[in-house]
């Protein structure tokens, strides 16, 4: 079987002749609620997704793509008053278009702000941090975040851990899901299913260096158009992102429906997989240690021979000869 | 979605009084064996692929549309339609329409059986395709033999005839789309008419 | 009847040689293992979502789908069974003067020097102690618990409310599992103490040393009740 | 379109005005994007509505629908005082030199010659004035006030950007900044494109509209450049096609078009048809029209047409009325006129006006006969859906037959793009169950019919027992057969027109393309214009060769384009006279001393000396027109008219409606209603998510649009007291509908002629069968009354009322 090569560019035919995955559990760099997952041996090139919110036209090809890619089958919903269908993510609809109508206060100018909403994809994801099942999310180190959905137990702390509101666990399997960033296209050398489809090239798929330089080409033609405040939406907080954004309004991320101006794992969620871990068990453990201790090394509290009697002695006196 | 794993979390739901009860019974090295971390197997490997565009608007995206079976022996089944990335106009791209279009394809009204409604009735009733088309010559014939102008007021030749009219199709081919003009101009129908008037 | 104010109905002393006092009537004592069968599976199951180390307490459970779906439903049963058991104590639990007495001196408790110590009615103040904690605890638990319930209450709270519901619940299930383990080894050490809640009845003895009051008023109240 | 999809990424300047191309063409789009992205090209958008184009545009205005003349002449206007004029392309390649008849002129919002008891103008003054040698006359400086130039100026006056204003709602500023804009594309070294659809056809006054941007883009010296033309999207996959294969009432293939009962005879048809040129050493390709008929009428009757027979001619059908178009079928199937109807995958009941006639006029029908792979609403318009079709079954007497066809998935052959590309596809999946193919079908339906006039003799049974039916397999003729049918053949010798001992084509061999084809009877050909296309190097249609040179766009060896593999119309224009480039950065074809060479197959006489041969070697006067003669039913000059049902009125002259020389029937003359009952505007238009009444039967797509809605400005939700998301009923004279409101702010209202109006935006793709939820369609609404020249009905401005209202009633069918 050959093997595939990384992907570089969204927009190639599949192959038809069986590819041997580029990556695999190998290259992991986390494993969820696993304690001492090894270094992988070799580091593969980070790949991103570039989502260029100002050549979105919303048309939603990227949301019929993943439904055909994937085989979801999202349920229809009816019209609440927006072009947004289904009215949120849904296990079975990974990635979702956002209207907003933005009056720029700037400018007075109607703004039709439109973003595709879906997994990031984390350099430091919240999912994995609080997942406690073994291996149902992994990381891999060309920065894939994926589900494996065999080793999921549905417990939803991944939507908890989530700083962007992504995961979403099916009422009919109990199975958490998301964008998996088309690993299985990925790992034959493919772009993401919506990356391909995206009709006006808006979303790009490549190394995480190629995007970012792309990015920043955008950057300089939409500042050029006076966006002054065009940028790059790859957060830090979590350490980076594998599905970027360019903004045209990137000091303000939130009049995109909602985008975290600074996304990062909740502290409450890391106090949770953290301290509260250790002190827990730590508690616990002396508890547990400290009553052993005092059974051993201490007395029982036995009743004595003594006791009895004084206790035949009070029922009789309380209650007489009676029996 | 996943049978499996839900018919699996049944049956060890099945034994989880027992296994509460009974710590050595399951096994606590068996507990859980995890899945190792793995992708999708990729849905086209072994499909067919043939060349085709998009049916939908006059951009033509160019598609790929991957299959299992023999067309020319009746039994080919399309899995997948993805934009063919050659295309100098799509380049792969496809808007939301075309990149839907296996569900089109295998659409739930999508008619498989000749059908007719009686005058009258609420409903339809399958119909042999043999039947239907003789109906439809019968009717064909009659119309125009009764109908058919041959001749206008002057004497002028006009073999006009406007009391049966044709509607074609746009996103049948150019070659059906011969084949149609040629049956429909022949038999001197005035009232053809395509999806372009609109 | 006068009014009972250490102890309840059913409790009464059945045999005078040896002395032997029923404690916990039948009911009372499946409830309580109910809560406490609960319990034990709550704390198995929840660790193993705890703490990756203590995952494979799931495959107890059959694995941690099973662990998962069972979890919360066994933390209903035990809320509603522990309400019983809470309905039918809360009134001898309530804490008197003497429990802070008691209390103030655990040296004496932890040496066992009870003679020392203010006469208890049924429970002590280490008891009562255990009764309220688990009490607050269990509230805290299932509350927080559903927040958190994915399967049924995915839409209840906001995510931020349910990062913290999730570290309540976190924290008050390592502060039960504490309670509980208190709870079980006074019980041993305290020896006598099982069989109250196996065969119902505790000895004279027990009864003399630990709750004297509880069995004054037994005494007492078997005198002046009407003869069998 | 005169250009192509992939040209789309040499321009300058994108203008969307009348379409949607975001919405409706996603991925045409992108080529719009590449040109912002790669070029720094500016897109503006005018529309009534936001769209999700405008979303990303760099410049928006809204306009009142229905405005759009008035816009276009303001912007004409705008150019013409300002000198943002591309003189040298106006002087040299349009007919502003030309001088017109003295008797021409306007008045009142109409043009010389108007018979209103008929509708109609007398267009004998509306001509140029000829010379003693059959020549148009000229005023090169143009100073003669009876110069097109002079015409146009004088014609353009009253569209003052403060009148733009007041008949649009297009505020002056941005109408201002906009014209700025465009005119900075007179430069040579700079182009605009056009991006036009059905928000400009679907008018009484459709073709004018697209006119009036054609001379905007002359004007600019536009026309035949990289990056610039008219670019027309269309709707469906082969509208084009069937188009150009001519399958319309008054059409045969290749625009030629059908003998009406003037033309007595072959001969006289043809002399007014064979177009002599109007200024010396001009090509007036049209000359050719007897050999393009003589082969298409080959094509029809083989050998039974003769030279002596008039090969044939008088099987064809010869028209007593303009056109036999939907409308007026409709018309005289709701009179009892029609007895039978085929409804080859379309689907009338949602897609023309007045829903309520048309299932009145279905009623009447004695048979319908629908093809077509999916449910239509058309088949079974006799089923009662509750509100949704509230018909009875029992008082229908049309017997109905539904033929299930394959889809473009399981067949073979070409479809034609906007672009003019013909593009060869092959099939991936068998049919489902019994489906058959329509060419399946269409061969079932001739043999039977020949064989009953075989067996049975009847009227006229010539054109039916003659017709050339010589495939392999009868039943069912191939595309391969049907394609070289299309493209052509020799069946005599064919040689050279000038070298007569040159042989071209030996009998049997397909021709090479049209030049090939003879008037004698020695070639047939299916459709001139696709000569070319499957020919003895092969089937050019399945080509797929990639390259590109240069990265001009062109792709000239991927698929073929009509005409003879011509990328860009009326590419000559992009050179100056001498053959030069307008744009040395944009080379498309250009004089290398001895011929014609470039990217692109050039729009001329390879050896046609520049200077002398003109652009638009189509044309008689070998220029472009700004001054159209006789060839517009409603005028020479786009002039502003309302729509037929307008809030406002005329400005040039109140008492007109409408177009003054569009159709209408009389009833619907008299379901017209005015603004006093229905003050709101109504349009029609389609949604990115769903394709016409198709998509609507996937589930797919029906989760990402599920549910009919109309949207409305936050102005007038407010004045009527409805919320988003609210049932509302809109109305108009015709019909009800009724629909979820989408309150947005991407519609605001609009201040014409002192009034503030409101748009109520309706999209087209809910019905009554498929996998999204019931629903209506703007046509319950629309008017019956179509463009005075091709009749495409009035659905993108008409008026209605709204109101907060309950929930419709589902029905018992499903």
């Amino acid at each position: 079987m050959t093997a595939a090569t990384p992907p570089t560019t969204a927009r190639s035919n599949p192959p038809v002749e069986q590819l041997e995955s580029y990556f695999g559990p190998q290259d992991l760099v986390r494993r969820s609620a696993t304690l001492d997952q090894p270094a992988p041996e070799r580091e593969l090139t980070k790949v991103a997704k570039l989502i260029d919110v100002t050549r979105c036209i919303g048309c939603k090809a990227c949301q019929s793509a993943c439904i055909e890619w994937n085989d979801t089958h999202p349920e229809m919903e009816d019209f609440a008053g927006s072009y947004m269908n289904p009215h949120d993510l849904t296990p079975e609809m990974f990635t979702l278009m956002r209207f907003t109508e933005w009056e720029n206060p700037e400018t007075n100018q109607l703004e039709w702000l439109i973003r595709k909403d879906g997994c990031m994809h984390c350099e430091d994801p919240g999912c994995l941090k609080a997942c406690p099942a073994p291996g149902a999310i992994v990381q891999y180190s060309n920065g894939i975040v994926d589900f494996i959905h065999e080793n999921c137990i549905g417990c939803g702390y991944c939507v908890s851990g989530c700083p962007f509101d992504i995961p979403r666990v099916s009422k009919v399997t109990n199975v958490a899901y998301k964008c998996t960033l088309c690993s299985d296209r990925v790992a034959v050398g493919q772009g993401p299913a919506c990356a391909k489809a995206c009709p006006t090239e808006c979303i790009s798929f490549g190394t995480k260096d190629d995007m970012k330089a792309q990015a920043e080409e955008r950057i300089a033609e939409l500042k050029s158009r006076g966006f002054e405040n065009a940028g790059l939406y790859d957060p830090d907080g979590v350490g980076g992102t594998h599905v970027m954004y360019v903004l045209h309004h990137a000091d303000k991320p939130e009049v995109y429906a909602g985008l975290p101006a600074e996304p990062r794992i909740s502290p409450v969620v890391e106090t949770w997989k953290g301290v509260t871990k250790y002190l827990g068990l730590a508690a616990i453990g002396a508890m547990a240690v400290g009553t052993t201790l005092h059974g051993l090394m201490g007395r029982a509290n036995k009743v004595s021979h003594e006791d009895e009697e004084k206790a035949e002695d009070l029922v009789e006196t309380e209650e007489g000869t009676k029996r | 979605m996943n049978v499996d794993l839900s018919r699996r979390g049944f049956l060890k739901l099945a034994g989880a009084g027992v296994a509460a009860t009974s710590v050595g019974a399951m096994g606590f090295g068996e507990a859980e064996a995890a899945e190792i971390a793995h992708v999708r197997a990729f849905k086209l490997w072994t499909t067919t692929e043939a060349r085709n565009t998009c049916p939908y608007c006059s951009v033509a995206c160019g598609v790929i549309l991957y299959s299992k079976g023999d067309v020319k022996a009746g039994g080919a089944e399309i899995l997948h339609v993805e934009g063919d990335a050659d295309h100098p106009t799509n380049r792969g791209t496809l808007c939301p329409k075309g990149a839907a279009l296996k569900d089109f394809i295998h659409a739930p009204t999508r008619l498989t059986e000749p059908r007719y409604r009686k005058a009258g009735a609420d409903r339809f009733e399958p119909i042999t395709w043999d039947a239907a088309l003789d109906k439809i010559a019968r009717a064909l014939k009659d119309d125009r033999d009764a109908n058919l102008i041959t001749t206008n007021a002057e004497g002028v030749t006009v073999n006009r005839w406007t009391s049966t009219g044709f509607l074609a199709a746009s996103a049948t081919t150019n070659e059906t789309a011969w084949a149609t003009t040629k049956v429909v101009k022949a038999l001197g129908v005035a009232g053809f008419d395509n999806q372009a008037r609109v | 009847m006068k009014k009972r104010v250490y102890s309840q109905s059913g409790d009464r002393i059945e045999t005078v040689d040896p002395v032997s006092v029923r404690r916990y009537g039948p009911w009372t004592r499946g409830n309580h293992w109910l809560t406490a069968g609960c319990l034990v599976l709550l704390l198995v199951s929840g660790l193993s979502f705890f703490h990756p180390s203590l995952y494979f307490l799931s495959g107890l459970f059959g694995g941690g789908q099973t662990a998962r779906m069972l979890h919360p439903w066994i933390g209903v049963v035990l809320f509603l069974s522990f309400l019983v058991l809470f309905l039918r104590m809360v009134r001898l639990n309530l804490p008197t003067r003497e429990d802070g007495v008691w209390l103030s001196q655990p040296g004496k408790v932890l040496a066992a020097k009870e003679e020392e110590l203010p006469e208890m009615g049924k429970y002590n103040g280490a008891q009562k102690i255990v009764f309220w904690a688990m009490t607050g605890l269990i509230i805290v638990l299932i509350i927080s618990g559903i927040m958190m319930w994915e399967q049924y209450f995915d839409g209840l709270v906001t995510i931020p409310t349910r990062r913290i519901a999730t570290i309540t619940h976190s924290i008050a299930a390592v502060l039960i599992i504490c309670v509980f383990i208190v709870h079980v080894y006074a019980a041993i050490w305290t020896r006598g103490t099982i069989r109250a809640m196996t065969r119902g009845t505790v000895t004279g003895g027990w009864a003399f040393k630990h709750h004297r009051k509880w069995l004054r008023e037994l005494a007492r109240l078997d005198r002046a009740g009407p003869a069998k | 379109m005169t250009n192509s999809w992939t040209d789309i990424k040499n321009t300058d300047l994108v203008i969307v005005m009348g379409g949607n191309a975001a919405e409706a063409h996603p991925c045409g789009f992108k080529w719009v994007t590449e040109a912002k992205a790669r070029r720094g090209a500016r897109l503006i958008v005018v529309d009534p509505r936001f769209t999700r184009t405008a979303s990303v545009a760099d410049y928006y205005a809204p306009i009142r629908p229905g405005s759009d003349i008035a816009w276009l002449m303001g912007m004409i206007r705008w150019m013409i005082e300002n000198d943002k004029v591309q003189w040298d392309y106006v002087r040299n390649y349009t007919n502003a030199s030309l001088l017109v008849n003295e008797g021409f002129g306007w008045s009142d919002g109409l043009f010389t010659g108007y018979e209103p008891e008929k509708r109609n103008y007398d267009m004998s003054t509306w001509e140029y004035q000829i010379g003693d040698d059959g020549f148009a006359l000229t005023d090169p400086t143009l100073r003669d006030p009876r110069c097109v130039w002079n015409l146009l100026k004088a014609h353009v006056d009253p569209y003052t950007p403060e009148m733009v204003e007041r008949i649009c709602g297009t505020p002056k500023d941005r109408f201002l900044r906009i014209a700025e804009m465009i005119g900075e594309c007179s430069a040579p070294d700079k182009v605009m494109t056009s991006m036009y659809a059905l928000g400009w056809t679907q008018h009484s006054k459709g073709a004018q509209n697209i006119r009036g941007m054609a001379m905007l883009q002359l004007i600019l010296g536009n026309i035949g450049m990289r990056g610039g033309g008219m670019n027309a999207l269309r709707g469906h996959s082969n509208i084009q096609g069937l188009t150009d294969m001519g399958l319309m009432s008054n059409l045969l293939p290749g625009y030629l078009n059908m003998p009406t009962e003037k033309d007595t005879d072959f001969d006289t048809y043809l002399s007014k048809r064979q177009y002599k040129p109007l200024r010396p050493d001009q090509t007036s390709y049209w000359q050719n029209y007897p050999k393009f008929m003589v082969s298409y009428l080959k094509a029809m009757w083989g050998d039974h047409a003769t030279k002596e027979n008039g090969w044939c001619f008088d099987y064809l059908p010869k028209l007593d009325v303009a056109n036999y178009d939907i409308l007026r079928m409709f018309d005289m199937m709701y009179k009892g006129e029609v007895n039978l109807y085929f409804c080859q995958g379309f689907n009338p009941l949602l897609a023309f006006p007045n829903r309520a006639k048309l299932t009145t006029a279905l009623s009447k029908l004695k048979l319908l006969v629908t093809m077509d792979p999916l449910e239509t609403e058309t088949s079974r318009f006799w089923e009662n859906h509750g509100d949704f079709n509230d018909v009875d079954p029992a008082a229908i007497e049309t017997e109905v037959i539904q033929l299930p066809t394959t889809c473009f998935a399981e067949e073979e052959g070409s479809l034609t793009n906007s672009g003019r590309w013909l593009q060869w596809h092959w099939p991936g999946g068998s049919p489902p169950g019994e489906a058959k193919h329509d060419t399946w079908i269409m061969a079932q339906i001739f043999l039977r019919v020949r064989e009953l006039y075989r067996q049975e003799g009847g009227t006229v049974p010539e054109p039916i027992l003659n017709l050339n039916w010589d495939y392999a397999d009868p039943n069912e003729p191939t595309a391969e057969e049907l394609a070289k049918e299309i493209n052509g053949r020799a069946l005599g010798q064919v040689t050279d027109l000038v070298d007569t001992s040159k042989v071209l084509a030996e009998p049997g061999k397909l021709l090479q393309n049209f030049t090939q084809l003879r008037d004698d009877g020695s070639t047939s050909s299916g459709c001139w214009i696709y000569s070319g296309c499957w020919n003895e190097q092969g089937n050019n249609m399945a080509r797929r060769d990639t390259s590109d040179p240069d990265g001009t766009g062109a792709y000239l060896n991927w698929s073929w384009s009509w005409p003879v593999n011509r990328r860009i119309l009326y590419n000559r224009a992009s050179a100056d006279l001498d053959g030069n480039p307008w744009d040395p950065e944009r080379k498309l074809v250009w004089w290398n001393g001895e011929k014609w060479i470039g990217y692109d197959v050039p729009d001329i006489a390879v050896t046609a000396k520049p200077g002398t041969v003109m652009p638009f070697i189509m044309n008689p006067e070998g220029v472009s027109r700004l001054f159209s003669r006789g060839l517009m039913r409603d005028g020479p000059f786009p002039i502003h008219m309302e729509p037929f049902e307008s809030p406002v009125a005329n400005f040039l002259n109140p008492d007109l409606r409408g177009n003054p020389a569009a159709r209408i029937f009389e009833d619907d003359a008299a379901q017209l209603a005015t603004s006093a009952d229905f003050p709101h505007v109504g349009t029609s238009y389609r949604l990115t998510e769903h394709f016409h009444y198709w998509t609507k039967h996937n589930p797919v797509n029906s989760v990402l649009q599920p549910e009919f809605f109309v949207e409305i400005s936050e102005e007038l939700a407010k004045e009527k007291g409805i919320g988003n998301a609210d049932w509302v009923r809109v109305w108009s004279n015709r019909g009800s509908i009724k629909a979820k409101a989408y309150v947005t702010k991407r519609l605001k209202p609009l201040m014409c002629d002192g009034k503030a109006l409101h748009v109520v935006g309706i999209p087209l793709h809910w019905g009554f069968t498929g996998a999204a939820r019931k629903g209506f369609g703007p046509n319950s609404l629309t008017p019956f009354v179509g463009d005075a020249n091709v009749e495409t009905p009035e659905s993108k401005a008409f008026l209605v009322n709204i109101e907060k209202t309950t929930p419709p009633t589902e029905g018992a069918t499903s």
